[in-house]
């Protein structure tokens, strides 16, 4: 079956991918399978300067899911052009670059640098992790500054933009008809709830920083409906994302109004999980009695 | 590597303190001391997270894996309610071991604490082949101890309970100054305030400390067990550059 | 161990509640423990006439969860005064009835008639529903719609009001401190997050009003953030819940800042539930170094 | 009431279809064919909500209690991979069952579909004391046709097949006509459509019908299970006023 999806121009063979920040830049995944497989590869966002990320512990287990605070820790933009993307340089997947900052400065520099990089193919504008003071989730969570700096971005770079969505927000449809007047190509949706658990021992937060972004199945329901709500409001591609762990999940996902899927927290319970989903999709679907991808867009849970 | 392994058989050997043996093919590839597997808990999406368990000793002939567990939550009590035939999915062997080749002919210092005591084990038996070697263990109190008798085996072996209850009273530390052993090498494994006991107690003699953090992804993708280390890049991934390290290589 | 909780002046024998929507009316409960044992009794959402609700499917599980959108089926407060209030005459835990409705007026009107009731010892003022096209949730999204609605009903009763409050929104603390300024002499948080499912079978969402209200263990860490959240910004008394199934759980909600904790979707698991952990909170309680519940408020867990 | 019954027995009857035998003292209320056992699923918290399942036959000298299940999701998946010995925790039973003592010396007809048959099975041996009765069992295909011979016991059997490849090629409702059974007392369990049916052919006969919905918590405290009624209230809660209702009771 041709699995084959087209993200307003970025082609993917198949719409899996796995999520930012859950797959490093590859190279650790790459003793489990050939990288080639996948849909696209979804790189650790990248900040202007090198970053150490909060203290740890930085995860915690939820049930049906995970907290995390890792807090951006990442190389530095330059760092990983230098240090991280030759290493997916043999691999014919798309690569997309997550952007995060602390200011609309910092995200514009980012984006110039990787807009340099013939083996970036699209960025994703993290507007929304929740486990830094400053910068990420703000811009995610008021229409007016998702749009402003959707458009600054876009100014800054060639390269088709998917800004990444907060689910942590009262209506989430809003900001994604900001953004996508502000110009973005797509949208990937939804980063993770802000949670928090407490260590019955010590009386403090499990996680140093307090508070962490919930992740994994337990918010699958709350991914597919805020997808639903924004396919329902938006013309944009979208990239699903929220609690996937199987080709049923993807079908599902699919089915509410995302365009390519990412896999994100079932990578650390199966780190063969991307490769899983794309050889059964396709029995997936015809189970379910669809001949092809454009079938099930056609299905689509439209209100 | 994933793979399933079979138990063989779970049965308690100290307080809430589990040895469990496991069987596969894949145990083959355990030769490394130190080194540690990621196992998956449960079935279904409740456990999102495996869970970290050092590789206690291996029986590279019939393929046996061995580890000693403490169940302290949810994870550890799934552990504890298999039963033979039972498989467990097994992320492994995972990390960067002791290095067993360093030494011959010397006389080495193994020191464990509570569950930091079972990679230690599969470390002496090797160490032992080319060297001398003391293990100071410890424990809570009497009901927590285990394996004694084995390092005994391939060792001098001295207890510490921090009770009294056994052994000597008191910490791992306090048996490095009574049998004045703090001119040695050595490979230690245990609790972090243990390990910056021993840290500050050894300062300039050449050791390895294995650490623990919580773990994400545990191949080194996801930065959740990154500790601040003295090296150029400033941190280690405990997961994939440890659990083993040089003594002074991490800033507790 | 002296369990004994005071909620401004509402006395409860010991902190453990069932949440509105999950216990009915109590009756179907009494079959499996005496409901004496309660630190309060929390009935079905009442509105002004009867309601039957929106059609089935009503429920669907997910991971540690389940989506559900009754659609607020109730007989009508003066149904509930007259059939179903009686049952619970000789009990003498304290009841706090949950009010709903689709306009100011119709709140008014509900708490007018339970301020009558001697049996109805609190309200819980549901402003949250995400299940109803009209009313419920709007006014728990905007804090000066719940301000204002929360002080119509204060001047309808003498009852103290404890306000439901939703979590879908992107500053609940803001609208925490809404409703503590327009009277409310407690909070009880956290109510449903919006979620979907879809039917892989039929294509359509498998709950048939599209969306439901996600609950259990799932939710446990956003409601353990929102909580915390609260306590730090207000000084009422906090009912909390949301995925608490266990009394470790019970034990982890107070230390985020709640004074007493209702327990959901875990009855549909346990009917036994609330009972068990009643019992167990002792033990729990001094397990991880507590000889009361007020050293628990003195541990917790703030900024 | 709540109970741990003990797993005897769960083996494949049919396409994806088990049986399964449990026991427990509790088995000893289940007498009344029709009611439901609401089983829980799962360890810890993955699976919230409990799931539906009719009582197919009970000995109540052994306190034995058979289910039989299609497997269809993780809830009846996870009752597959069930193996002798385990417990499963078992909420019931549940709800309003058939009225046995109705009729005597009757011409009685028991109408099932899939698995609405298994209901339907306690029912035929109790009815079978004081009246005669046929049985109209409806299946997919060959693959899926169950306990024919042990309705063949108690009763006349008919089986229809959609496709023809066991039994009368068609619907429970073809073979209703086929055998001029339409005038006599009636009991159906089976999927909507064909209550439907029924109840649509069966206009004017006096006739009991058992109904399925998604349920919460089983007991008539959620207001999940709710349908459309005749009655005064104008609603029925599945788990509590049914499954079992009368035929003209329900808005289907
Ligand atoms: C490299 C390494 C080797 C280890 N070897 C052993 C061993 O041989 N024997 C043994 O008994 N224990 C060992 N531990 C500790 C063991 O991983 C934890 O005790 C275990 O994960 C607790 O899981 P739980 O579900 O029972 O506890 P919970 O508290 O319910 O676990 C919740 C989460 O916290 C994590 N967690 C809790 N405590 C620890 C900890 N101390 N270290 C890391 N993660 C933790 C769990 O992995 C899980 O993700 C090791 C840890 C590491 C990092
Ligand atoms: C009163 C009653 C008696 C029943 N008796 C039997 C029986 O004897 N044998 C049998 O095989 N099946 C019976 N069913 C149907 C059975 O409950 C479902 O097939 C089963 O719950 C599916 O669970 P699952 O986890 O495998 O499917 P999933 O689709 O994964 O279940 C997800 C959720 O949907 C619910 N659900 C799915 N299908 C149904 C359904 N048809 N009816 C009610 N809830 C459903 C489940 O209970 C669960 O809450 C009965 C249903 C009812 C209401
Ligand atoms: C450990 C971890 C790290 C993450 N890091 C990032 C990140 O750097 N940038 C980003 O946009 N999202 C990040 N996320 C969010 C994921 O990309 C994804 O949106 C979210 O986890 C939901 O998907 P899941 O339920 O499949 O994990 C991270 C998630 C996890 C669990
Ligand atoms: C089936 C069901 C019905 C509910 N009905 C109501 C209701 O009528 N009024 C209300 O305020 N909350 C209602 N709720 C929300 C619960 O009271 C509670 O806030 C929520 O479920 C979170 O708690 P839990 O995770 O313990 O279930 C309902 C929840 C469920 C699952
Ligand atoms: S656990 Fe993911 S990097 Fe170490
Ligand atoms: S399932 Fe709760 S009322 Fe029927």
């Amino acid at each position: 079956m041709n699995l084959n999806v087209d993200l307003n121009g970025l082609l993917l063979k198949n719409p899996i991918m796995p999520a930012s920040g859950c797959f490093g830049f590859g190279k650790e995944f790459s003793q489990f399978y050939n990288l080639n497989e996948l849909g696209a590869i979804v790189i650790k966002a990248a900040t202007g300067e090198q970053r150490f990320g909060n203290p740890t512990p930085r995860v915690a287990e939820t049930s049906g899911g995970m907290l995390n605070a890792i807090g951006l820790q990442n190389p530095g933009v330059e760092g990983i052009i230098e240090k991280e993307l030759p290493f997916l340089q043999g691999i014919d997947s798309p690569v997309i670059a997550n952007v995060a900052g602390s200011l609309p400065e910092e995200y514009v520099h980012v984006a110039k640098l990787l807009n340099e990089v013939d083996r970036v193919d699209a960025l994703e504008l993290n507007i929304s992790c929740p486990n830094v003071k400053e910068g990420g989730v703000q811009f995610g969570t008021d229409p007016r500054q998702a749009a402003d700096l959707t458009s600054l971005v876009k100014q800054a770079t060639n390269k088709p933009i998917f800004v990444k969505l907060s689910p942590n927000v009262s209506d989430i449809g809003e900001i994604a008809e900001a953004v996508e007047q502000a110009g973005a190509d797509g949208i990937s949706m939804i980063n993770t709830l802000t949670g928090m658990r407490i260590d019955l021992h010590t009386k403090q937060p499990i996680i140093s920083n307090r508070t962490g972004g919930l992740s994994g199945p337990a918010i699958k329901p709350i991914a597919i409906r805020m997808i639903n709500e924004v396919r329902n409001r938006v013309n944009l591609p979208i990239i699903g994302m929220g609690g996937v762990a199987s080709s049923e999940d993807v079908l599902e996902m699919l089915l509410a109004g995302a365009d390519a899927v990412a896999v994100g927290t079932a990578n650390f319970q199966n780190p063969m999980i991307c490769k899983e989903i794309i050889d059964e999709l396709p029995q997936t679907l015809m189970k379910y009695g669809f001949q092809s991808i454009k079938e099930v867009r056609n299905s689509r849970c439209l209100n | 590597m994933i793979s399933d392994l079979r138990v063989m058989s779970n049965d308690e050997i100290a307080f809430n303190t589990y040895e469990m043996k496991l069987y596969g093919p894949a145990v083959a590839q355990y030769t490394m001391p130190g080194q540690f597997l990621h196992l998956r808990i449960g079935e279904g999406y409740e456990h999102m997270l495996r869970r970290p368990i050092s590789i206690a000793d291996v029986d590279l002939i019939r393929n046996v894996v061995t580890i000693v567990y403490k169940q302290l939550g949810e994870g550890t009590a799934w552990l504890r309610s298999r039963k033979p035939e039972d498989l467990i999915n097994v992320l492994g062997p995972q990390g960067n071991g002791f290095n067993v080749n360093q030494y011959s002919q010397e006389h080495l210092i193994v020191i464990g604490g509570g569950v930091g005591v079972p990679p230690l084990y599969y470390l002496t038996k090797q160490l032992a082949k080319n060297n001398k070697v003391t293990a100071i263990l410890g424990f809570q109190d009497q009901s927590s101890v285990f394996y004694e008798e084995a390092f005994s085996k391939f060792s001098e072996v001295y207890i510490a309970t921090n009770d009294g209850s056994y052994g000597e009273k008191g910490f791992v530390t306090d048996i490095l100054e009574s049998q004045q052993l703090t001119n040695h090498p050595y490979y230690a494994c245990g609790p972090t305030p243990m390990l910056k006991a021993i840290q500050n107690k050894l300062d300039g003699v050449s050791g390895y400390l294995s650490f623990e953090e919580r773990m994400g992804c545990g191949i080194g993708a996801c930065f959740a067990c990154v500790c601040e280390s003295t090296n150029q890049q400033g941190y280690v991934k405990i997961c994939q550059d440890g659990p083993v390290l040089k003594a002074r290589e991490v800033i507790l």
